[in-house]
């Protein structure tokens, strides 16, 4: 076995150890706030509220914000509107593709509390319990404006140091593994694979 | 050696070798066949015979009225005896493959006996 | 050149190969018929390399006397130079063999065909070329018998035929000039057509004649169709021979119908000119270019590893013979310098498709995958090989294409040209083919347990791997050897740099700043976030979990669109159109057999009448 | 032996060759928004994002090539632009010449491919077949173009070109070599994996082709890349057709016009499929190459 | 032992072939050893009689009865003559040997003496110096050649025989008639005389007579149309005797051919002969070998190839130059060997495998290796490959052929010649790596010395065929060089 284990093995503890820069670490800070990629994975209703965020109206570029297809590039994670365990096995697995610096904004109130599924069977009500979140957005399915103001304060809070989503997620990646395997069972990876298989 | 009719004698042996092949080639029976062979033969023989004669002298029998001037030329006589010879031990092997033939086709017409080919 | 006196030279580098072959035949044990092979095959090399000056500055020259005929061996600097490409390919293919094939049958033949090479290149009378030519197909051809008969049929009718045709050639020399010597057989036709004793039509046809017989063994490209199977079903470490240096044979031939019969070089002219070009050059440059297009296409198009090579080597050589066509100093300079490099690198090819066959057992790329972790050090071999056939600046293989390229383009042949750029894109394309589909990517499961590579053929890639690197960083090492037998007006400044009257390539300095360009790429390379190794199951499938199962890569049909937008041209294929000419051939000499030959007496005496009566109607005439 | 001028001269020439890139990225990008009458973001972005992805606190790899390839592709990228004399600085522009320069510039795809194909992901071995096909499809035209250049001018040496070229006025004032100015353009197109043929990096349908996989600093390592490449392309561009330049903003201004042509146009075509765009390159650049080819030759 | 003794070369084989009914009655076997014993000894005088030839360099004149030649029959036994009666006595030396074993049918004495007046009318057409000598050595062989054919008593044998009778019977005849007219219009039938007179005689007399001999000759010769009868005589007679046929007969036929052309270069209408004989020759070996190909019995296929390589022999005799008769006299020494072997080792397969159908065959490298390797060795030669023996005549002859101008003729035979290849490489594929049914067959031993020997003979003249060469040389000048015949011939100064 290769000694660094591979992320996601279920023992609980991600073992590789981050990069720390010293000299420019003010500068790359500055650059993670002024470059923000968007993971193009729109997970639920509000997907649609993000192409008017591109167009000339709010032009989110000004902020050298940019679509970006690839998780691996990406640094911005954009959860819009409510989520189902099927989408959220999905995004699990893209969150933990993303490379490190990365941070979550969750829209609309389905991913707090459930929102308008609050008694539905097949909706996540805390999504916080699975995948750590940096900004929450009022609003069933926020305006752009509102959307706009979510990313204005994770570039705040990238400013101040306090975005620290995906430091949470790994010191406490036993907790939040935890909660995922009872909710999805466990090695709930292999068996989606499996089933899906027989198509391809 | 010019002789005015001596080409009575070539015409009559060549229209026998002519007769003798319209008969290999057109007959359909092997016997017929074997016959017109033995015809084209006797065609060449007399050819033979005829080229070495000169008119007004007697067969080459060296007796006493008739010497080397008087005799017809001998050599082709001598000629014509062995190619008879030759004729009969072909035309003998022929009809003794005939025989064979018979024997195992059944039939002589040579349109059947026609196994190989190719 | 004490060690070996200077009378045994031809004969031994002539003859060694064949004898060590029949005793390796002989003695057909294990371990005997490897050492006797390699000897068979290090002989021609070390003598060479001993002969080099000797042979550079003046001539070595043998001969033969057969009765029959006087057989005239001559090794000068031209002979050396192929003779010393066939040594090198040679002795590869020689440890090649010892790991790959266990059979005295193989190496009888193989080295038949390298005493057959060898006797090409050293020949300087007709007779001993064809007899050599015809030794060197047949000893090929037999090794293609044993696995495939039809492809050995196709491969020896196609060179039977050019064979025959360079007969005929050299009968109608021969009637002409009464002497079967190079030199005095094109002095002879050069004062003949100075004299008009020998009609423009004549010459027409023996050029013709030995364009088709160089033409087959050379691959062009109506008369290729044999090279995907006789180079595909055969042992591959015998193919890097083969396509290595067999095809330079017939490079040579026209080598020899273009220089060393000097005046024919003047009956050219009498060929008359096509705006500016010699027409009997112009068609070869034409016969190059069109087989470059058609090969590399067939190439890139390819399911199968040898089809791919073999339809590459065809394509290479192709370019060779379209620099020769081009017939100006830099372009046929070139062409010498592609010999080498394409010799280099294709051997090298067929070596490591070699190992991988032996290693693997399957030859089709959907079979391959993820062999890179698995035999590095032929993974290595693969990417010098790589680099060096696209044409990859620091490597062999562009030099000699760059010299190409100026050539061809000085000489104001633009469309000739055209087809060399297209070329080179289509070679680029079916490498990273090869690349992709044999060593990245995920490993099919049965591929678990494959070794690296035996070590007898490692040595031989190495063999190979060196001079292409060599080559490439001191490209004058080379161009000097070339000025000495043709006056391609290269100027050789250094060992290291070239440059021709239109331009200037300067092999080392490319190579410096590219290191130094590297280093400044791993700098900022190793100033990031130390990578660590993650499977190849954690990949990005728009957030689907992935596992072993999964196919994740894509070897079949891997250029399919190219296919799509060229299905007009791919409707037509020589293969068949030569399938069908072999069956109407055979039909007819069906017919003819049960038309004569029908078995009716009657029939038969018809046949005589007839004659007869020919007989008859002249006789009265 | 080493001449000091030569190699700092070299050396400033890459840092300067570096941030032109990244604003030229930049104004690529501003271009673009600005068409669709929106801010864009600033000139200097494509640095901040390198940066940023410069600064990613983890990174991935696929194993000992997936490193190697765009190491491989920057390295070259780098040569490429040291043998293209950039105004007045000759750099090494005298060891070689405009077929060297052609094909270290079309060597990085190599690099790229090399990385994107042990990347082992089905998407970026679509974006690799795509980057393949394309390069075989405008090969032809590329070479016509050169081609008709060179029987013109009758030289290879770039320095050379661009003396003749102040002599006798730009390549583009002479008709047939305006003819070949079309073709390069419409190659150039191809050259950057701009918008009509940038099948390669389809971010819609193969999420960035071959870049599916890389992150971090592999990613960062393929941005500087891309705008070394875009400056010596430029400046490649400019050699050939208006004449090189005798001072850097001479060769700046140059470079920005080729550049816009190449924006304007991306701004406005749809992207070709693969095999529209093989066909259409073997047709009409290629039949506007080959009467370029003959009224040269 | 003065010249006369050459005339034991005539004398031996038919007084032993009469002597054979009383050596009947101890049984089959021992009329074999007897048949061994006589070629042997014919061998040894033949050697002997090569030996004084070639080491005096004068030819044997044996004058039958003293006379000398215009009038008595002279036996004129020059280079060619003393190196091909040495090579008939030998094939007949092991065809003997291998019919220990291949012939079975019971008449075995009547076997023994045909097969001795066969050699004997082969030795004699090579040998004699007379015109009607010829023809009548000429009948003797095709009767012999009638009944060996007939041998072996199966209805196809007798079919056989029956066509080549009636072709033969035609033939000869039209021979005669040639002989009658030229005999007419010279008055004599000495060879040496003949080619002096040959200008004087007037054109149409000597036009018919010549066309007419060549006619005849042609038939035997084996050349396009008239060789219908070959094929089946081939495959339906007894192995050995096949051999003979190739070997030997049909050369016989050729040389007579060849000598009687050249003795009448003089003639008027002669080049249109040659010319005629040149078509001929070439339609030959394209017919044969394009019938060759798709062959089901290995047999007849191979008697096709010999058909061709004849036809090629022809080719080279009728070019018209002294090149092209030497390159022809060494193809015919090389064709002997060659297909003395390959019809030996494909009749031996015949018999030990029963049948030569092209199933029989295949596997046979591990069946029968020693039979195989020959086989594989012998067709390698009849292809062409370097290193086997007739690589050299057949580069000669296409050579020489180009020179007189018939490049289009050497084309059409090299493009056969490619057929050949394509057939004889199938044979060698399905021999080496055919199906093969497990079971090895034991080999005797006189048969595998004599093909080993013959493997040996083909590689040594392959690898070195100088010694082979001169001897050639000196057998096509003695053919083409006609005053040295006249010369040679002691004619006594007689006739009109």
């Amino acid at each position: 076995m290769d000694e660094r284990k591979d992320f996601g093995e279920n023992d609980g503890v991600i073992h590789y150890e981050l990069q720390e820069f010293k000299l420019f670490e003010p500068l790359f800070k500055w650059a993670r706030k002024k470059s923000l990629w968007i993971v193009a994975f729109c997970t639920g209703c509000g997907g649609i509220e993000m192409p008017p965020l591109a167009t000339a109206r709010y032009d989110f570029e000004r902020f050298g914000i940019m679509p970006n297809p690839a998780p691996r590039m990406a640094d911005l994670f954009l959860i819009t509107g409510y989520v189902t365990p099927k989408t959220l096995k999905r995004i699990i697995i893209t969150y933990e593709m993303m490379q490190d610096p990365k941070y979550l904004l969750a829209h609309g109130s389905c991913p707090i509390n459930g929102g308008v599924y609050w008694d539905s069977y097949n909706v996540v009500k805390q999504l916080d319990k699975y995948i750590p979140i940096d900004v929450a957005i009022a609003g069933c399915m926020p305006r752009p404006e509102a959307v706009m103001d979510g990313i204005m304060e994770i570039m705040r809070k990238i400013e101040t140091g306090e975005a620290d989503g995906w430091k949470r997620y790994r010191e406490n990646y036993e907790y939040y593994r935890r909660n995922q395997d009872k909710l999805f069972g466990e090695g709930w990876r292999e068996k989606e694979a499996k089933r899906w298989l027989a198509w391809i | 050696m010019s002789v005015p009719h001596i080409g009575l004698y070539y015409f009559g042996a060549l229209s026998l070798v002519l007769v003798g092949i319209y008969g290999v080639l057109v007959k359909k029976n092997l016997l017929k066949i074997l016959i017109s062979l033995s015809i084209v033969e006797t065609g060449v023989n007399l050819l033979l015979i005829s080229v070495g004669y000169i008119t007004g002298r007697s067969a080459p029998i060296l007796s006493e009225g008739i010497g080397p001037k008087q005799a017809v030329d001998p050599i082709p006589q001598a000629l014509v005896l062995t190619a008879i010879v030759i004729g009969v031990a072909t035309t003998a092997m022929a009809l003794s493959v005939a025989i064979t033939l018979y024997e195992k086709y059944g039939t002589l017409n040579i349109e059947e006996i026609r196994r190989l080919r190719g | 050149m004490t060690l070996v006196p200077e009378a045994y030279v031809v004969p031994l580098t002539l003859f060694s190969p064949l004898v060590f072959g029949v005793l390796a035949w002989l003695f057909d044990r294990d371990w005997v018929r490897e050492t006797l092979g390699v000897i068979g095959a290090a002989v021609p090399l070390t003598v060479l390399s001993l002969a080099y000056e000797k042979a550079s500055s003046g001539t070595i020259s043998y001969t033969i006397d057969t009765g029959v005929f006087k057989l005239h061996f001559v090794l000068n600097s031209l002979s050396w130079y192929f003779a010393f490409i066939g040594a090198l390919v040679g002795i590869a293919m020689a440890f090649g063999l010892s790991s790959t094939s266990r059979r005295g049958y193989d190496w009888l033949f193989s080295l038949m065909s390298f005493t057959g090479v060898m006797g090409v290149f050293l020949a300087r009378d007709f007779v001993s070329l064809f007899l050599f030519w015809e030794l060197m197909t047949f000893g090929s051809f037999m090794m293609v018998l044993r696995r495939n008969r039809h492809e050995s049929l196709k491969y020896f009718v196609l060179s039977v035929i050019g064979a025959y045709s360079m007969l005929l050639a050299i009968g109608m020399v021969y009637a002409k000039t009464g002497t079967l010597d190079y030199a005095m057989a094109s002095q002879t036709l050069l004062l003949l057509t100075k004299m008009g004793g020998v009609s423009k039509a004549y010459v027409d046809t023996i050029f013709a004649l030995f364009l088709l017989a160089f033409g087959v063994k050379a691959g062009v490209v109506p008369l290729h169709v044999w090279a995907p199977g006789a180079y595909g079903e055969n042992d591959q470490s015998y193919t890097s021979f083969f396509s290595g240096v067999l095809s330079k044979a017939g490079v040579y031939g026209f080598i020899i119908t273009l220089f060393v019969m000097p005046s024919l070089y003047g009956i050219y002219f009498a060929m008359g000119t096509f705006h500016g070009h010699l027409t009997g050059t112009y068609l070869i440059a034409w016969a190059g270019a069109v087989t470059v297009v058609v090969a590399s296409f067939l190439a890139v198009l390819q399911e199968d590893i040898r089809k791919l090579l073999a339809y590459s080597s065809v394509g290479q050589v192709g370019y060779i013979i379209l620099a020769l066509g081009v017939f100006n100093g830099v372009a046929v300079g070139g062409a010498m310098f592609h010999v080498l490099s394409h010799a280099m690198f294709k051997g090298l090819f067929w070596l490591i498709s070699a190992a991988l066959i032996l290693r693997t057992g399957k030859t089709r790329f959907e079979d391959f995958g993820g062999l890179a972790e698995k035999m590095p050090v032929t993974f290595a071999m693969a990417l010098i090989a790589v680099l060096s056939l696209a044409g990859i600046p620091p490597m062999a293989g562009f030099a000699s294409k760059w010299l190409i390229y100026e050539g061809a383009i000085q000489a104001h042949m633009p469309l000739v040209a055209g087809t060399i750029f297209l070329g080179s894109a289509l070679a680029f394309a079916y490498v990273v083919r090869f690349l992709y589909a044999v060593w990245f990517g995920q490993r099919p499961s049965d591929l678990d347990d494959v070794r690296e590579a035996p070590l007898p053929l490692l040595v031989g890639m190495t063999v190979l791997a060196i001079p292409n690197i060599v080559f490439g960083i001191a490209p004058g090492l080379a161009v000097r050897l070339i000025n000495r037998f043709f006056n391609t007006n290269i100027t050789v400044n250094s060992y290291y740099s070239i440059s021709t009257p239109t331009g200037t390539y300067n092999a080392l300095s490319v190579t410096l700043v590219l290191i130094v360009g590297l280093a400044i790429a791993g700098l900022v390379y190793i100033y990031g976030a130390n990578a660590r190794k993650i499977k190849v199951t954690n990949t990005y499938q728009s957030g689907n979990p992935v596992t072993e199962e999964y196919n994740l890569v894509i070897r079949r049909n891997f250029y399919r669109p190219l296919a799509e937008a060229l299905d007009f041209w791919l409707k037509y294929s020589w293969d068949r159109f030569y399938e069908r000419l072999a069956n109407l051939s055979e039909d007819f000499a069906d017919w003819l057999r049960e038309g004569f030959y029908n078995g009716n007496v009657q029939s038969y005496s018809w046949y005589l009448a007839i004659i007869l009566l020919i007989l008859a109607i002249w006789g009265v005439l | 032996m080493f001449d000091w001028r030569l190699i700092l001269d070299a050396i400033g020439i890459l840092i300067y060759a570096l941030i032109v890139g990244f604003i030229f990225m930049g104004i690529e990008r501003k271009a673009m928004a600005r068409i669709q009458r929106r801010i864009g973001p600033p000139i200097y972005q494509p640095i901040i994002d390198t940066l940023k992805l410069l600064g990613k606190k983890e990174s991935v790899s696929h194993g000992f090539v997936y490193n190697f390839g765009p190491v491989f592709a920057l390295g070259v990228s780098i040569t490429a632009l040291l043998f293209i004399p950039i105004a007045n600085f000759q750099l090494f522009s005298s060891n070689a010449d405009l077929i060297v320069v052609a094909y270290l510039l079309e060597v990085p795809m190599l690099g790229i491919m090399l990385g994107a194909m042990s990347s082992g992901n089905p998407y970026s071995a679509l974006g690799v077949q795509r980057g393949l096909l394309t390069m075989v499809a405008m090969q032809l035209p590329y070479g016509l173009a050169i081609i008709a250049l060179v029987q013109h001018w009758g030289t290879f040496k770039l320095s050379q070109l661009v003396a003749l070229q102040q002599l006798q006025g730009w390549s583009i004032t002479v008709p047939a070599l305006a003819l070949a100015f079309i073709v390069f353009d419409i190659v150039f197109q191809a050259l950057l994996g701009l918008e009509p043929f940038d099948i390669i990096t389809a971010p819609a349908e193969i999420s960035m082709g071959p870049m599916v996989e890389y992150g971090g600093k592999h990613a960062a390592l393929l941005f500087t890349q891309h705008a070394v490449q875009l400056f010596a392309e430029t400046a490649f561009f400019a050699v050939l057709f208006f004449g090189g330049a005798s001072n850097l903003l001479d060769l700046f201004l140059k470079q920005l016009l080729v550049l816009f042509i190449a924006i304007f146009v991306a701004s406005i075509y749809p992207r070709f499929t693969i095999d529209q765009a093989a066909k259409f390159f073997w047709k009409w650049p290629t039949i506007i190459g080959i009467i370029a080819v003959l009224l040269t030759v | 032992m003065n010249g006369q003794y050459a005339s034991l070369l005539v004398a031996l084989p038919l007084i032993s072939a009469f002597f054979v009914p009383l050596i009947k009655g101890l049984g089959g076997r021992a009329i074999k050893y007897y048949l061994t014993l006589i070629t042997a000894l014919q061998a040894g005088v033949a050697a002997w009689v090569f030996k004084t030839v070639y080491t005096t360099g004068k030819p044997i004149i044996v004058m039958a009865g003293g006379w000398r030649p215009p009038v008595g029959i002279d036996l004129y036994i020059g280079h060619f003559a003393a190196l091909f009666v040495l090579i008939v006595a030998l094939v007949s030396f092991f065809m003997a040997i291998f019919s220990f074993d291949s012939v079975s049918t019971e008449p075995t004495d009547k076997y023994a003496m045909l097969f001795l007046l066969l050699m004997l009318g082969a030795t004699g057409m090579i040998a004699t110096g007379d015109i009607f000598n010829l023809f009548v050595f000429m009948e003797i062989t095709s009767i012999t050649a009638y009944a060996l054919t007939a041998y072996n008593k199966t209805g196809e044998a007798a079919e056989a025989a029956m066509k080549y009778i009636v072709l033969g019977g035609i033939g000869s005849s039209f021979f005669l008639i040639g002989i009658t007219l030229i005999y007419g219009s010279t008055g004599t039938l000495n060879m040496a005389q003949l080619a002096q007179l040959a200008g004087s005689i007037n054109p149409t007399v000597i036009k018919v007579g010549l066309s007419l001999l060549v006619f005849g000759l042609a038939v035997e010769a084996e050349l396009f149309p008239l060789n219908a009868w070959a094929p089946d005589a081939y495959q339906a007679a007894p192995h050995p005797v096949t051999a003979m046929f190739s070997a030997f007969v049909v050369k016989a036929g050729l040389y007579a051919l060849a000598r009687l052309v050249y003795l009448f270069s003089h003639a008027a209408g002669w080049d249109f002969i040659l010319k005629l004989l040149v078509i001929m020759a070439t339609l030959t070996v394209f017919a044969a070998e394009f019938s060759a190909l798709r062959q089901r019995d290995v047999k007849r296929m191979i008697a096709y190839s010999s058909i061709s390589q004849v036809g090629l022999i022809a080719l080279a005799l009728s070019v018209g130059s002294q090149l092209g008769v030497q390159a022809g006299v060494f193809h015919m020494i090389n064709h002997a060997v060659v297909k003395t072997l390959l019809f030996l080792t494909v009749g031996y397969v015949g018999v030990k495998v029963g049948g030569t159908g092209i199933e029989n065959f295949s596997g046979l490298g591990r069946k029968m290796p020693l039979t195989a390797f020959a086989l594989t060795v012998g067709a390698l030669a009849a292809v062409g490959i370097p290193l086997f023996n007739i690589f050299w005549s057949k580069v000669w002859i296409i050579i020489a052929s180009i020179e007189q101008g018939y490049a289009w003729e050497a084309g059409v035979v090299l493009a056969a010649s490619v057929v050949e290849a394509v057939y004889y490489l199938r044979l060698i594929h399905t021999m080496w790596f055919g199906g093969w049914d497990g079971m090895r067959i034991r080999e005797s031993l006189p048969l595998g010395t004599i093909a080993l020997f013959l493997v040996l003979l083909i590689l040594a003249i392959g690898v070195y065929p100088n010694p082979f060469w001169t001897l050639a040389k000196s057998a096509g000048t003695d053919i083409f060089n006609v005053s040295r015949y006249i010369a040679n011939v002691p004619l006594m100064g007689v006739g009109p």
